[in-house]
This record gives structure tokens, C-alpha cells and sequence, in this order.
């Protein structure tokens, strides 16, 4: 029996060599079919000529975390066939360049090979060798389109979106994608057993990336000053916000820009532009990823202890160091929730997907300005750098930022004396002023001592005062975050609590468990300081498994240190491999530790993906 | 009384200025510097600066780092906002301040350790991208603060309070400035106001970043016999290169040349810098010729002071990004957000 | 009845008039005569014209902590007449410039005022006024003496040591001196009812800072390259390991030096000195405060994720941001533990006096060397700057360094194949070789993903393989640390763990609660990963309070995190205004946390000393 | 086969040198840049150069921050230990590595991002303590590993891919090393093997650190027309200020005048520099009039190359800080504690 949209293929390429373009081409059609699909590119920490893998999976019940077992893989790429035959579950294909004898380390007894001679078939028709790499990608989507089943209007209408106004491009990339789909429809077994039909799935859907849709929460927040420094995964935050910016803040008459977009000279300055541009009063942000936020520790702690607003977006990789930057991880939530030396926490938002990426930009200067403090948007790069299909960005008008207690000039005339950190309000925040709007309201702001009018001190009381309100403003904060995403089953005797991406992962799993007869209940948590609502649900099961990305289980940490939950409630499911999570690590994590009699603290599942 | 108070910095001119305030209007808190410190009288040298440029106190943005240098905008316009932040990332800070409201009068004070050390890659940064302020190296060869280490810009042969020589080459602020394209370049003493405060307020009128490398002798730690950074070596080796002065309205300006026969030099606002007094041959409009003429009298031992170079006709940092004349934080969030039907058009690009 | 050797005497001037001299005369006078003394150094972060304060603590019974209640006010700065006659017990005496009248500031009933006219007396015989300012404290310090019974022939020998071969400035201070003192014994009642008598405490003891100690241990364990940049309270381990080396390390013949002496530009380059350094085989230093760390972070990570040893001497102060740069505070543990991006845990020692600081420092580089991971000795303004009274400093000549697994050129030539990460030892540390011996060892040393061969990697499975070494290293450390000092009491029904310069006053608090009928047990904690009785000794009891000198309960969070006690066995005591702790605060917050019906989690004791 | 593979840097000639080793036995790993990028062509300059000056293998230590030129190290001299750090970061782990063990031949490469904008300040610094190290920047004016955004050594109007202009002022780490007192200044170009490789040699012997600007372009981001960093443009304007040799040993050498009349200039180790072509009136020894050379030329759009400016006269970082000959790692334990005696005595101090 066929298997209907329920399917994952995986691309090895070699990076640099244009197969980025062929894998959204996949990605697209299968979207525009309106099928749900995912997919994830495992890509070097390079320019050119290393191994890079994309993977799609293909699935009408719209499950989009990471498939583990392949029905096709597309071996492209010489240095990684061994490795790649072995990924094919049993029984499904391997589709190669048979312009060659199918290699021997491409050898495996219970896979079916479907050779397509690609360089063959393309030295025939394209003189330059550079546009015969780049069209043999193009090439073997025709054949996947054969064997999928797609609909190649849908492929042939977004080749003309690409390349419509080169006319010269487009032939050939037609060309190469019908060479290619007729010699599959010819020679090759077509269609596959699993294959696409389409849906009406993603009607109401978008195809977008975590990175994207952050900038545009950033464009729609009202943002105007963007300073960063480029690294690997966060890039491409800065890369749109500035494209969006060119669209949306030019200024129609006078061809100015209504933003600042600075290039800084490196993390140290990118948070320092961020600092003084919000306490002048503009809202402004940095994105950056692990390595990043260290740099960034010394003048955070200054943000928190002066009371600046600042949203910082970390675009998760994998550390330690410079670790692996193209790799995804959660591993700088316990140095985000505590950054910088002395006594210091911060708020911290967990976006699940781009549509959440969206949503909690906005929120991230909201809160940020509310609390004066520096609030972080911890997404990471499979969040961030890969496609996912999610509901359409909506925006709502009536939307007002809310920029805090803040003075205005009227308001600062009539008040006797204006004090920066008094009086404070219900939630222990006290009102700002602005530079340049009037001489009633200036004071210095500074990282030393200081007391509850904002003068210097060296007094213990004094400036146990300001860091006490400093405490219990970080706690009122719990009651404004996001609140935790928690789905009961019922007869579930245990939940699974996780973080960000490894949302759709768990749910998957939870499917998966039910199936088997073990009903899960189910919390994602969204922000930090905790709401009550996090505790309640701990305390309500048994125990919990704390599913998340990093080997020393920092939510877990985060729990125990930040939450009265007793230590045991929270076991602790790790995977921290650099790959997005599939919903197998997490099933095989729980079956693994339900088989263990004893659970240590320190017993940290490792699971090699 | 045991207590070594320092007074306010007072003046006895009570003079207004055109905004009706007089000097009193532009001094701080007490300071809390040792007493000597030539810090305070760069402080006494910006509040009249200020004051003559009639700047509206609420105007103005004080910026500074870490030390007793970065200590010191506490001690002048208390009318205006300050931020004293850390170690080395005033200009990083200011640059973001600067950024969001391109109104404010920028001013930031750093020291040689906060500049030169930990702080140089921002100060390099910032005059690359010729951010408008007034910026201030409180210049004592030492790190005050932490008692008396040599900084940077420690000479060699220079000599400790205990009598160590520092061995290491020194890092000069101008000649680093010169060679990064900086656009206003200025040398001056804390102990020759008639020659700063002139200086700085050319600076608030330049277009740009205007650094005013001044040495401040550190009383405590650095005013001995041996040490280049002392108020009696400085004054001995002080050697005016230029003087100038700020002049309004323009009239009488020909083709660069000021009556006297010197530079002039029409400023952002329409002001004109005028030099009273230049060498024979030397042009402050020519960076490679006043590289060579500074090292040249450098290494003779001389302290070259004045405007040394100025450049007017570069965009400073919101020209080059091209921002809005008007503040960005006052760019009403209405024509910000993009609303909701540009967001559903958008949304279709997403398919 | 007087009291003899009990007494706590504090001494109020303004800084950069020479108080420091007379202090430390006040100070060696006391020890000299044999009698447990402690001085607390209250300073301002400013070089002259700020507030600063020296407490002298005389406590026969060998009480070395803070004391709160001033039996004697020297009272010299105006500035704070009102606030210093406030801190004078009920009974106490109050010595001031009776020159002029006294200032009504000072009023108190209770009080009793000594005046000596210390100005009128100096302009009699000392013409230059900055000479008087001087030389005011030395004659103060005279009438100290008569009224608190002092050894005058000790005051003399220290003054003769101090200016020997300067005969004008020691004829000076001698008169001054001694005009104090006559007047004293002429004027007032001498001597007090608090009084010093001659002991014999002091044969094995030594009077010493921590930094001086700390930089002492850095000679003695052999460190080669010192890198730092300036930062109170950090620089005098920087001040003394420079005076040290000068004297212990510059070789006979050639004058030239055994040591380098980095000063740095900034925090990041002088632990990338260190990294370097210690990678090319020396033993390197780096000493810093918080805002360092912050800065340091990143290459803490690099260090950790590359196993390079590194050893971090923090001098904690008062954060966050810039603080209180002259307050002590212990609020660099969580940041140190989990310091940098990614899954990091690091090596903390605790020293609790300048004697343990020498021990440790030694340590230090032995642990950080055979475990090839940075090494931070914890210390703080208050061990690292104020004189203590502690045994002598002893060395065992036979003491090897422990340099860790590192391959001689040998060795390299007798092994088939080196690589860097594999194979691995019981401790899981793998042997490293050192640039410039032998072409056989050489390797790549990064801080991108590896494997245990020590190859770039983007693989998951050989990504984890090494990652999970270093945590099982990391745990591995536990009992090569120093182990807790653990003191048990019959009958105790409760536990008191802390950690550093807490020490004196737990052990002082521990035994008024025992005059009160409460005993209580004891446990310091001197080392991170913690050892087993750590977790054993928490296990024994019903529930502890940490003591701690931070506002986040720092140190409990650790515990919680990192042993497997459940968490209510863990209640929290911090005072962290930013003064060295005194047993008061401690009974005070004990008798409050037992007072209290219900421990949350999040109540943290708030207590302005 | 679909995958480009670089081919392992190779050459011809199997000639030996005075180690009896090939040129094979200063390769490294196989490259992973993309194919033409201008720093494989340093990667073989280095490799001649070290083969030529018979350097031992093992004795060399190899230092870079993070970026595409970074990860270079990997591909040359492979018998050496290497240390790919941190970004911006390299010149301090190299000072620490120099410091314990001042007989390794240090060599670090770094790019324009990691050494002139997150590490000019080390870089600077580095520079002052005249750290012992051949220090190659491989300026390709783009971060090239995040995928090409102008760096601080983009020239004003210089394009990125997408055509934009960059409008900053650019950091020249020629002028900028000259202005901060380094004593070994050069310029070169990826492309110019016949003149890079000597001055790398030239590097190796000088005593201090030598920093060579090698102008290696980025094929991938930029490299295309309107670029001032692409292969075209630098070849059009490159401008060979001096050519030069290392010979040794010393013996035509009177008064740092070569047989050709050129500069010629003894190095530490008794080994002469000479230059073979120079200017008129040029003297790589005169700071000043480097600095308005350049300056002059530089405005008139050319690219100067060659060995620009050198000081052999100047302590090393060892020199500057007394430190024994012997390498610190090799000074035994015995030596350094002083034992249990002295610190009996010592402890009387404390009393
Ligand atoms: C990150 C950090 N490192 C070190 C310090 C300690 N520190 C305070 S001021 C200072 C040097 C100040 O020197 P300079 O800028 O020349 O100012 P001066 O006191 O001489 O006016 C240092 C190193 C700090 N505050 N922060
Ligand atoms: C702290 C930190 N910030 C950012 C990055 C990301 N990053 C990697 S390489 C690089 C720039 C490299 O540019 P350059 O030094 O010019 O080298 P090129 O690739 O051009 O040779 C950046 C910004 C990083 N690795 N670490
Ligand atoms: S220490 Fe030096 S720089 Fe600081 S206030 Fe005193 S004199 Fe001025
Ligand atoms: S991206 Fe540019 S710098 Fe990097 S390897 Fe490719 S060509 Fe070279
Ligand atoms: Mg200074
Ligand atoms: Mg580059």
C-alpha cells in the first residue's frame, strides 16, 4: 500500500554548489501542494566544498520535527556516500549519478539504487562546467518530482518566479528539470510507494524561518536602532531586518531612513549601541549567538544594574567555544538567565517556531521597556535558519507599545523633584526620564552604587535597597510572560516539560506514547521568571521529564534553582548532538530512563543521534 | 576640619550668557577628585565652554567610562543627562545614544587607560564612523584610579613614583586618530584654558567625532621629577602649534583664508573656526603633512598642542547612514509599524 | 571591671591623609604585644577627600570577624561625625580634635568624648600643613596607645622601622607621637576600662593580606607568566607577585628575569595570555575581579572546550557592574561555576584567609594542570585586602608540581601515533604535549567542534563523545579538591554550611548559639565539584542554612544543582551589603529563619548590617 | 564526482633544504576554502618561506583567531603545533605562547575582521609590546566565513555583491601599525608569490613583531567589479614601493648601504635585508616620511607594496621585560620556588 504524504528524503550535497536553490524548489512545491513539510539543513561551518545534507519530511498528519529514517536519500556528494547509504531505512531508495558505476561504498543489500546519469545527460547540453554543477541540482528535482509525484506546474511556476526575467537562465533550469523528470518517468520506477498527493493544508500557512519573522516582530515593534555583530546564527536576523527596513522605513519624500542599522566592531560594542540608544529612548536591539552573549556579560550586568532596557535576540548554536556554529543547541539558558557577574537575573523568552519568533520580538521590547531591564529572546538556529511551515504572521492595530514608565516633559514640570529610582510602582518599577527633554529630569545613570534617588553609594543599606527592589521587580516579571503552553491527557502518570523547538518533537512523542497506551500531559514553558502556572503543573504530576538540548540540562537547572518544585519531580532528557530533535530521541530517552531503577542528579542522558 | 572639601568650580563672573544663564548654570557636583588634579580643570574648561556656546543645559548627553577621568561629568552640567558606564565602552554607549536621538549634544570624557587600553577598539570604531561628539582623553600617562599603573600613552623612559622607566612604545591618541581619519584632531594641557576652552568649543561645532587629546597631570600618582606627563614637564615642553578661535556670524571669510592670513575653516552650523596662529607652511586640512610635521616635533621632544587637523566636509555617522533629520525617537510609532495590511500583502511572499 | 583583650575599636577619616599608616601601626602594635587582632578596611573607591573607616577588632578569645558594636570612635572626618557617633555602643567612648569645640553633630548621652587637641598641638610644632595632616594620625596614635594600654616600646620600634634611615620624618612622627600620648595620659582617663594586656598568642602567627598571600603561592607553585589588568581588589596579588618575583626570581648572574610580567590591555587579552602561556607549557596567572570574569568569559569557554589549564585568581567585590569596587561581596559563584556560553562547568576553590589563599593558589595551578581546565580561586576584597591574623606560611621542599599528563619528547618517540583527546585515564583526562619538543606530538589545538582524536568534527556522536568526557571529568575533579572542614556538635538539630572569609563569623556565631543552648554543626566548603561528605554531610542533617554573602543564595544554588540534597534541607542566610560578615548577622538571620513558619524557596533574609 | 576537492598545495621542485627536508614536509591539511580564494596562495607563501629559511618544523608555532583566512594554519607546516582561538583574540594567546617559550617561531594569521575590527585592540597592543611574531593579515575587506559583509578595511565606494557602496572610513593596518610604533611594516599581495614569500622571510628573521598586510581576495564575496579587494583591481593598482632580500650571512655590508646603493639593513641574527629597489629618497627606516609616502600614494589610488617600513633596532617583548634567555617553560621547578628557607625568613616580615 503506498504511503500518502507521510515520507522523509534527505539531500547530500556538497555545500557551495547551488543545491540550497533545488532544496527550497522541493520544499516550495511540496507547500503549494498544500502538504504539510519540514525541512532541515544540516549544513558546514563553511564556504565551499564541504558536506551538507537537507532533509524534508514530508507529512499530512503535520508532524515537522526531524525524521531519522530515510524512504529516499539523494547522494551527491562522493566523501559522504558511505555514511549517507547508511541512513536509508530498510527497504526505501537511493537516487545517484549512474553517469558513473554506481560506487562501492554506495553498497547496501535491502535499499533500492535509481541511477540517473546526470553529468551525462548535462555535459550533453551545457558547455560551462560552474552551470552544470549548479543545473544537475535542478536536474535530479525533475527526477524527484517523477518520483514523488509532485506537481510540476507548481515546480515549473516557481522556476519562472526565480528566474522569469532571465530568459536565458530560465531555459536551462527548464530544461535540466524536465531532462531529469522525463528519465525517472522513463527508467525509474515512478511513482515511489510513498509519494505526494496534494492537500488543502496551508491555506491559511506561510513558509518562513525563525530569523525572518523575528526581524519583522523587530519592524513591527517599532525598533529604530539595529547593532550587531555578524556571526553564524544570527545573521540573518540583522540581514532581513534590513531589507525590511529598506521597504518599510524609508521615508517616501525625503529618501531618509527611519532606523539606524550599525554595523558594530563586535559583540562588546553591539550591546553597549544597544544600551545607550535605549536609554535615550529609542527601542533597539542585537542578535547574536552563543560567543556573543560572553562578550556581551559585563555590560549586561551594567543594563540590569542601571535599569536600560535591551532586547537581545540569541540565535542559539552549539558550544562550548566556538563549538559547532552550524549546529543548533539550548545552551546558553542558564548563562542568559544569570549573565554577568554579581547577583543578576533576566528575563528570557522561548519562541517554539518562526510565528512565536514573531510575536515574542514584539514582546521582548515590550517587556524590556516595561521592566528597564534587558530582556532575551532565546531562539536557536533550527528555529531560526530553517523553513518551517507555520500559521500566517497576523498583526493586530490596535497594538500600543508599551514603552514603560517613562516621563514626559509636562508630566516631569509637574512633580516637585523628579528621583530615577523612586518612587516605584506596584510591580517595583520606577519612572525614567529621557535625555534632551527637560533639565527637571536629568540625572546619572551609572553601574556603581547607588542608592534610591539615584545618587552614588557606598552604603550597605543603601544599596541593599536597590538590589532587593531589583529582585522582586525580576519576580513580578512572571506574571507577564508568556504563559506556558500545557495540554493534559487523560490517565497520564507523568509529564514531559521542554523548551523552544523541541516542541514539535515532544508532541509527536506524546502521539507516539499514546498510541502505545501511555497518556502524557504536556508543558511548554515560554518565559522566565516562571508564571505559577509552571510550578502548579510540575507539582500536579508525578514526575517530569525535562526534555531539552544541551548536555547539563540548564532548564532543568533553571527549574530547580528558579521554581519550589523538590528536585526529584524533574528528571532530565538530553540531546545535544547539534541536529534538530526528532521525536524518536525523545520516546527512546523516556523508555530508557522509565527502564532505570534509579535516577541520579548527575545522570544526564547522552544520546548520540 | 580634616576633610579636604573641594569647592564648586566657581568663577566670579556672574556674565549671562544668550540663553540668560551664567556659569553657574553649567557646573555639577562637588568633586571628588584629589585636589590638583588636573582633571578638574578640564572640567572648569568644558562648563565655560558651554557656557559660551549658550547650550541649552537638558541638550546635552555627558558620556563617560571607568576611572577618575570618566569620573568627572558628574562635576559639570548637572542640567544634563549623564551616563557614566563602564570600562572602556563609552563610545560604543554614546554611539548607541547618538543613534537615537541625533539632537543631543554629545559630549564624552574618557582617560588614557579607558581610551587607549581596554577602550580602543571603540574609539577607533567611533572615529571610523565619525560619530558627532566631543570627545574628551583626560590624558595622565597613569591609570589614576587604580593607583598609579602606566597607561598607554605612558612615554618611554617615563618614569613610575617608585622610580620604574616604562620600556614599552606609547600609544599618542592624535597620531592614532590621524591615521584612522579622524576629523578633528586636537592636542591640548589641562593648565592652558585660554588655549582649550577655545578648542572645545570648536569641537561641539565640528560635524563629527572631535577628539581633544588633553594632558591632565595626575597629582598623585604621575606629577614627579621623571615623568613626561607632569604639570612641569608639560608646561616645558608644551609648543602651541595652533591657536583658533570660533567666530559668528560669517563675513569676513575669503576662500578658506581668515583676515589674518591663517586658516579658516567654515563649520557645520555656518561658524567659522579661524587660527590665530599657525607655523609658516602648515595647513591643518592636510593629514599627511600634519602626520609628519607632529612626529617630527615629537620627536624632538615638544608637546604639539591646538587644532592640529580638521577635515569638515565628511558626513558624520547619520550622514553616512542617512537617518531622518528628525530624531529617530521621535519618530512617531505610527509611521514605524508597517500595520496589518502590509503584513498580509507581505505574507504572500511566503508561499 | 575592665576587659582586657576584647574590644573593637573604629577609626573614621577621610582618605589620602595617611590613616592607612597609623592603622597598620595601631594594628602590628597589637599583634606584636601577642594578641589576636583583626582590622577591617572600610574604603571608598576614590584616591583622596571620601570617607574611609579601619576597624580594629582585639579579641583575646581569637574572634577575628567583623565586629558591629565599637566599644572606641576615633572620629576624624566631619563628613561623617553624625553617622560614626551613632555606631559607638551605649557606654562607649568617642576620641576627637578637641582643638575646636566639640561639633554638635557629635552629641550623644550615652557616649563619653575624649578630646585631645590634635590641630593646636600640631601647629605649635609643625609648620607645613600637609606634614600635619600626616602626622595628626601618628598622634592620635599616641594617645591610643595610653588609653588603650598599647606598648610603647613596640609603637617605637615600628615607627623606627618604618622611617630608619630617615631621620627628620622619624624624629617627627616621634614627637608627634609621643605628644599624643603625654597628653592623653594627662588629660584623659588612661586607661580605659577596654584595655590591651601582653599575651603570648601570636609566636606562630603571621599578619598578612590574602592577595599577598595569593601571589606568594603563585612563586611558590612555580608560575612563570603573570597576566592581568588593573582592578580593585585584584591588583595587590598583581603588586606583591611583582615584588616577589623581583626578589625571589631575577637570576643571580645574568639579572635576568625567571618570570614575565604581562600587564595587559584588558581583561580578554590577559587570560588569553594566560591560555597561551599555560598551552605553551608555563604555569600562567591571571588575577582579576567580577567585571573581569565577564570579560574573560569567552575564552574561559576556549580554555574548558580545548582543555588548556588556566588559572583565575577572583577577587570578589560587590557587584553587579561596576558596584561597589571597594566593598567585599561573594557573588561571582554561579558565574564562575557555569561561566561562558554553551555546557561549561569549571574547578572553584574557596579559601577562607590569606592561609588557605597560599595553599590554594598552589593548588590552583596543580589541579588546573592536571585536569587541563581553568581553575578559579575564589576570593574576595575582605580576605584579599584586610590584615589577618593566621599561622605562618610553611612549605614542604618536598613538594612536586603536578604538570599533569604531558608527553616528554620520550615518550613521544616510544608511542605509534599522539592524539590529543584520546586515550583517556581513569581521571578521563588524556595526555597533552607542548609546542617545540617533538614534530611526533604535534596537534591542532581549536575550540570548534572535535573529536577525540583532536580532528575537526561536525558530527554529533564524536561531538558528544568529547563533551561527555569533559563532564565526567569535570566530576572526576571532586576528590582531588580541598575537602570541607566539617566541625560536628552533640545534640545539634541543625547545620551551618558556608563557604571563604563567612568562616570566622559562622565559628563565632556557632559558639553564641552554643552559650544559648543551641548547638550547631558546621560545614565549610572548600572546593567545587563537591566531594561526598559535602552531600553526606548535608544528608545528616535535618536542614542547613547556607551562609553566604550574596543576595542570590549563590552558593545554595550550587548545592542544589550540583548534590543530590533535596532542596529544603537548604535554607538561605545572606547578607550582602558589601561589609565583611559579622557573627551577629548571622545569629540574627538564624534566630529570624526560625521565626519563620514557611521557607520559601525565593525568601532570601535581607539584613542591613 | 561532484565534490571539489582542493588538491594538497603542491610544487614541483623536491629540492631540500639545509634540514634536508622538501617542501612537502612544510604542507599541511587540504584545504577547505573555496577553490581560488586568495589565502591558499598565502598558505604556499608561507609554506616557501619556511621551507627556504630551514625552519625545524616543531619549533614553529602557529597562531589565528576565527574566519576563512583563520582556519589557514591548518594547512601548512602540519609538523607544527597550531592554535585556531578565539575571534580577535589570537595576538594575546600568541603573546602568552611567546612569553613561556621564547624560542618558538611564532607566526599567526588572522583576517581583516579578526584583527581590525573585534581585534584591533589586541592587535594594537601586540604591536607596542613588540611581541616576537610574523603576523599576516589576510585582507580581503569582508568578513569572508559569515558570508561577506564589508570589514573595517572596506575602501569608501568600494561595492559589496549586492552593489552597495561602503561609505565608512576604512582602518589601513599599514598606517594604522606605523602611527602605534610597530618596527616591521609591510604590504603585499596574494598574488605576488615573487615578492610575498621573501618578505615573509624577511618577517621570520626580524626581531619584534612583523606585520604584513596581504591583500588576498575573496572570490567568493568579493571579488567582482567595483570591489577594491578583487584580483583585477589589486593587480591594476598594486605598486611595488620596495623589493627585497634576506642574505646572510653579513659580509658586503657597509653602513646599511647595499652593493646597489639600495637600503640594506642587519637583521638579529647577523643575516642582512636588502632592499633591491626603492624609490628615490626613500628610507624604509624614517617613520615620518613612510607614513606621508604612503599617505601620498595611497590618495592617488595606488596600492603600495614591499616591505614599507622596518626598526631593527627596537627590544623585543624579552628584551623589553628583562626575561631570562632560556625559554620560562624550560627554567627548572628548583629554580623557581624559593623553599622552605626563604619563606622562614620571609615570615619574619609579616610579624
Ligand atoms: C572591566 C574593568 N576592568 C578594570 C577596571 C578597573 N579600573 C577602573 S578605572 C581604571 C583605569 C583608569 O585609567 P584612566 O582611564 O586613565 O583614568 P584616570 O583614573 O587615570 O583618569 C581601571 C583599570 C574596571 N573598572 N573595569
Ligand atoms: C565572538 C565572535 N563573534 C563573531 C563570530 C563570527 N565570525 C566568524 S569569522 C568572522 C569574520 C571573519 O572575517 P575575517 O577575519 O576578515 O576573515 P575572512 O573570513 O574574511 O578570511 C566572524 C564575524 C565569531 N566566531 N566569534
Ligand atoms: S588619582 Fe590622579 S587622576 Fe585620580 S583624582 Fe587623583 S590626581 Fe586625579
Ligand atoms: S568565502 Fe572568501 S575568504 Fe572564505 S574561503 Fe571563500 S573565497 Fe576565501
Ligand atoms: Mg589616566
Ligand atoms: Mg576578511
Amino acid at each position: 500500500m503506498p504511503s500518502i504524504n507521510d515520507f522523509a528524503i534527505k539531500l547530500a550535497n556538497v555545500n557551495g554548489t547551488g543545491s540550497a536553490s533545488a532544496n527550497g524548489l522541493l520544499m516550495q512545491t511540496i507547500f503549494r501542494m498544500g502538504i504539510p513539510v519540514a525541512g532541515k539543513n544540516l549544513f558546514p561551518s563553511n564556504i565551499q566544498g564541504l558536506p551538507t545534507w537537507y532533509e524534508i519530511r514530508v507529512s499530512g498528519a503535520g508532524y515537522g520535527a526531524r525524521a531519522l529514517d530515510y524512504d529516499l536519500m539523494v547522494a551527491m556528494n562522493a566523501q559522504t556516500y558511505a555514511k549517507d547509504v547508511q541512513e536509508v531505512r530498510s527497504g526505501g531508495y537511493l537516487l545517484y549519478d549512474s553517469t558513473w558505476p554506481l560506487p562501492k561504498e554506495l553498497h547496501r543489500d535491502d535499499v533500492k539504487f535509481l541511477g540517473v546519469p546526470l553529468s551525462e545527460m548535462l555535459t550533453k547540453t551545457v558547455p560551462e562546467p560552474r552551470t552544470r554543477i549548479l543545473l544537475k541540482n535542478i536536474m535530479y528535482s525533475g527526477s524527484l518530482a517523477a518520483l514523488l509525484n509532485l506537481d510540476m506546474e507548481i515546480v515549473e511556476e516557481l522556476i519562472r518566479e526565480s528566474y522569469g526575467k532571465k530568459q536565458a537562465l530560465l531555459d536551462a533550469n527548464r530544461q535540466a528539470l524536465h531532462q531529469g523528470y522525463e528519465y525517472a518517468k522513463a527508467n525509474l520506477e515512478c511513482p515511489l510507494p510513498f509519494r505526494c498527493e496534494k492537500m488543502d493544508a496551508n491555506r491559511d500557512k506561510i513558509l518562513i524561518d525563525g530569523n525572518t519573522a523575528t526581524a519583522l516582530g523587530a519592524i513591527y515593534a517599532g525598533a529604530t536602532v539595529a547593532a550587531w555583530y555578524p556571526i553564524t546564527p544570527a545573521t540573518s536576523v540583522m540581514d532581513a531586518f534590513k531589507a525590511f527596513a529598506d521597504r518599510y522605513r524609508v521615508d517616501p519624500e525625503t529618501k531618509k531612513n527611519n532606523y539606524a542599522f550599525l554595523q558594530a566592531e563586535d559583540e562588546l560594542a553591539a550591546i553597549g549601541m544597544v544600551i545607550g540608544a535605549s536609554w535615550a529612548g529609542a527601542r533597539s536591539f542585537t542578535s547574536t549567538a552563543g560567543p556573543g552573549i560572553s562578550l556581551m556579560s559585563e555590560l549586561i550586568g551594567l543594563a540590569y544594574y542601571a535599569e536600560i532596557p535591551a532586547v537581545i535576540f540569541d540565535i542559539q548554536r552549539t558550544g562550548p567555544s566556538t563549538g559547532m556554529p552550524t549546529r543548533t543547541q539550548q545552551s546558553d539558558i542558564m548563562m542568559c538567565a544569570y549573565a554577568s557577574h554579581g547577583d543578576t537575573k533576566h528575563i528570557l523568552l522561548f519562541p517554539s517556531n518562526p510565528n512565536e519568533c514573531f510575536d515574542f520580538a514584539v514582546k521582548s521590547f515590550d517587556l524590556a521597556e516595561q521592566f528597564q531591564t534587558p530582556v532575551f529572546m532565546l531562539s536557536d538556529l533550527d528555529i531560526g535558519m530553517n523553513d518551517w511551515v507555520v500559521d500566517r504572521l497576523r498583526w493586530d492595530d490596535n497594538y500600543k507599545p508599551n514603552r514603560g514608565k517613562v516621563l514626559t516633559s509636562e508630566e516631569l514640570d509637574s512633580i516637585k523633584t523628579y528621583y530615577r529610582y523612586s518612587p516605584e510602582d506596584a510591580d517595583h518599577v520606577a519612572a525614567r526620564t529621557l535625555p534632551g527633554i527637560n533639565e527637571k529630569g536629568t540625572y546619572f545613570t551609572r553601574g556603581s552604587g547607588h542608592n534610591r534617588l539615584g545618587g552614588y553609594t557606598e552604603t550597605p543599606s543603601e544599596y541593599q535597597e536597590v538590589m532587593h527592589r531589583l529582585l522582586k521587580k525580576h519576580w513580578s516579571v512572571a506574571k507577564y510572560v508568556p504563559e506556558a503552553v500545557i495540554e493534559r491527557k487523560y490517565g497520564a502518570t507523568f509529564g514531559i516539560v521542554t523548551v523552544g523547538g523541541c516542541d514539535l518533537a515532544c508532541r509527536e512523542a506524546i502521539d507516539i506514547l499514546d498510541a502505545d497506551g501511555i497518556p502524557v500531559n504536556y508543558m511548554r514553558i515560554r518565559g522566565f521568571p516562571f508564571g505559577p502556572e509552571v510550578e502548579r503543573f510540575i507539582m500536579d504530576q508525578p514526575f517530569c521529564y525535562v526534555v531539552e538540548q544541551n548536555r547539563d540540562a540548564q532548564l532543568r537547572a533553571l527549574l530547580t534553582l528558579e521554581t519550589r518544585v523538590p528536585k526529584d519531580k524533574l528528571q532530565s532528557i538530553t540531546a545535544y548532538g547539534g541536529y534538530p530533535l526528532s521525536a524518536k530521541s525523545v520516546v527512546e530517552g523516556i523508555h530508557h530512563k522509565r527502564d532505570q531503577k534509579h535516577i541520579a542528579t548527575q545522570d544526564l542522558a547522552v544520546m548520540a543521534e | 576640619m580634616p576633610s579636604i572639601a573641594k569647592p564648586i568650580v566657581t568663577h566670579p563672573s556672574l556674565e549671562k550668557n544668550s540663553l540668560g544663564l551664567n556659569l553657574r548654570a553649567y557646573e555639577g557636583a562637588m568633586s571628588t577628585l584629589c585636589a590638583g588634579c588636573g582633571h578638574d580643570s578640564v572640567t572648569a574648561a568644558v562648563v565655560r565652554a558651554a557656557w559660551k556656546l549658550s547650550i541649552e543645559p537638558h541638550k546635552m548627553a555627558k558620556f563617560s567610562g571607568i576611572g577618575c577621568s570618566s569620573k568627572t561629568p558628574t562635576y559639570f552640567v548637572s542640567g544634563a543627562h549623564g551616563f557614566n558606564s563602564a570600562h572602556g565602552r563609552m563610545p560604543a554607549i554614546a554611539t548607541g545614544g547618538g543613534a537615537a536621538n541625533r539632537s543631543l549634544i554629545s559630549i564624552g570624557i574618557s582617560g588614557d587607560g579607558d581610551s587607549l587600553s581596554i577602550g580602543i577598539g571603540q574609539l577607533a570604531h567611533a572615529i571610523r564612523r565619525n560619530l558627532n561628539i566631543v570627545y574628551i582623553i583626560e590624558n595622565n600617562g597613569v591609570y589614576g584610579l587604580t593607583k598609579g599603573q602606566f597607561s598607554a600613552s605612558a612615554d618611554i623612559g617615563s618614569k613610575s613614583k617608585k622610580g620604574e622607566a616604562n620600556r614599552i612604545s606609547p600609544i599618542d591618541p592624535v597620531m592614532l586618530a590621524l591615521s584612522l581619519g579622524a576629523t578633528f584632531v586636537a592636542r591640548s594641557f589641562s593648565g592652558e584654558k585660554e588655549q582649550l576652552v577655545p578648542i572645545i568649543e570648536a569641537a561641539f561645532k565640528h560635524n563629527g567625532l572631535a577628539l581633544i587629546d588633553v594632558i591632565s597631570p595626575c597629582v598623585t600618582f604621575n606629577d614627579h621629577e621623571g615623568s613626561t606627563k607632569s604639570y612641569l614637564y608639560t608646561r616645558k615642553h608644551d609648543y602651541h602649534v595652533t591657536d583658533s578661535d570660533v567666530v559668528f556670524p560669517v563675513d569676513e571669510l575669503v576662500a578658506n583664508i581668515s583676515r589674518n592670513g591663517h586658516t579658516a575653516v567654515t563649520m557645520h552650523d555656518g561658524s567659522v573656526l579661524h587660527f590665530t596662529q599657525t607655523p609658516e607652511g602648515y595647513d591643518p586640512r592636510d593629514r599627511a603633512k600634519v602626520f609628519a610635521y607632529l612626529q617630527q616635533h615629537q620627536q624632538e621632544g615638544k608637546v604639539p598642542t591646538g587644532i592640529l587637523f580638521i577635515d569638515e566636509s565628511q558626513p558624520d555617522m547619520h550622514g553616512v547612514l542617512g537617518t531622518t533629520e528628525e530624531p529617530l525617537t521621535q519618530v512617531p510609532y505610527e509611521t514605524l509599524c508597517p500595520g496589518s495590511g502590509e503584513l498580509e500583502k507581505l505574507m504572500e511572499e511566503f508561499r
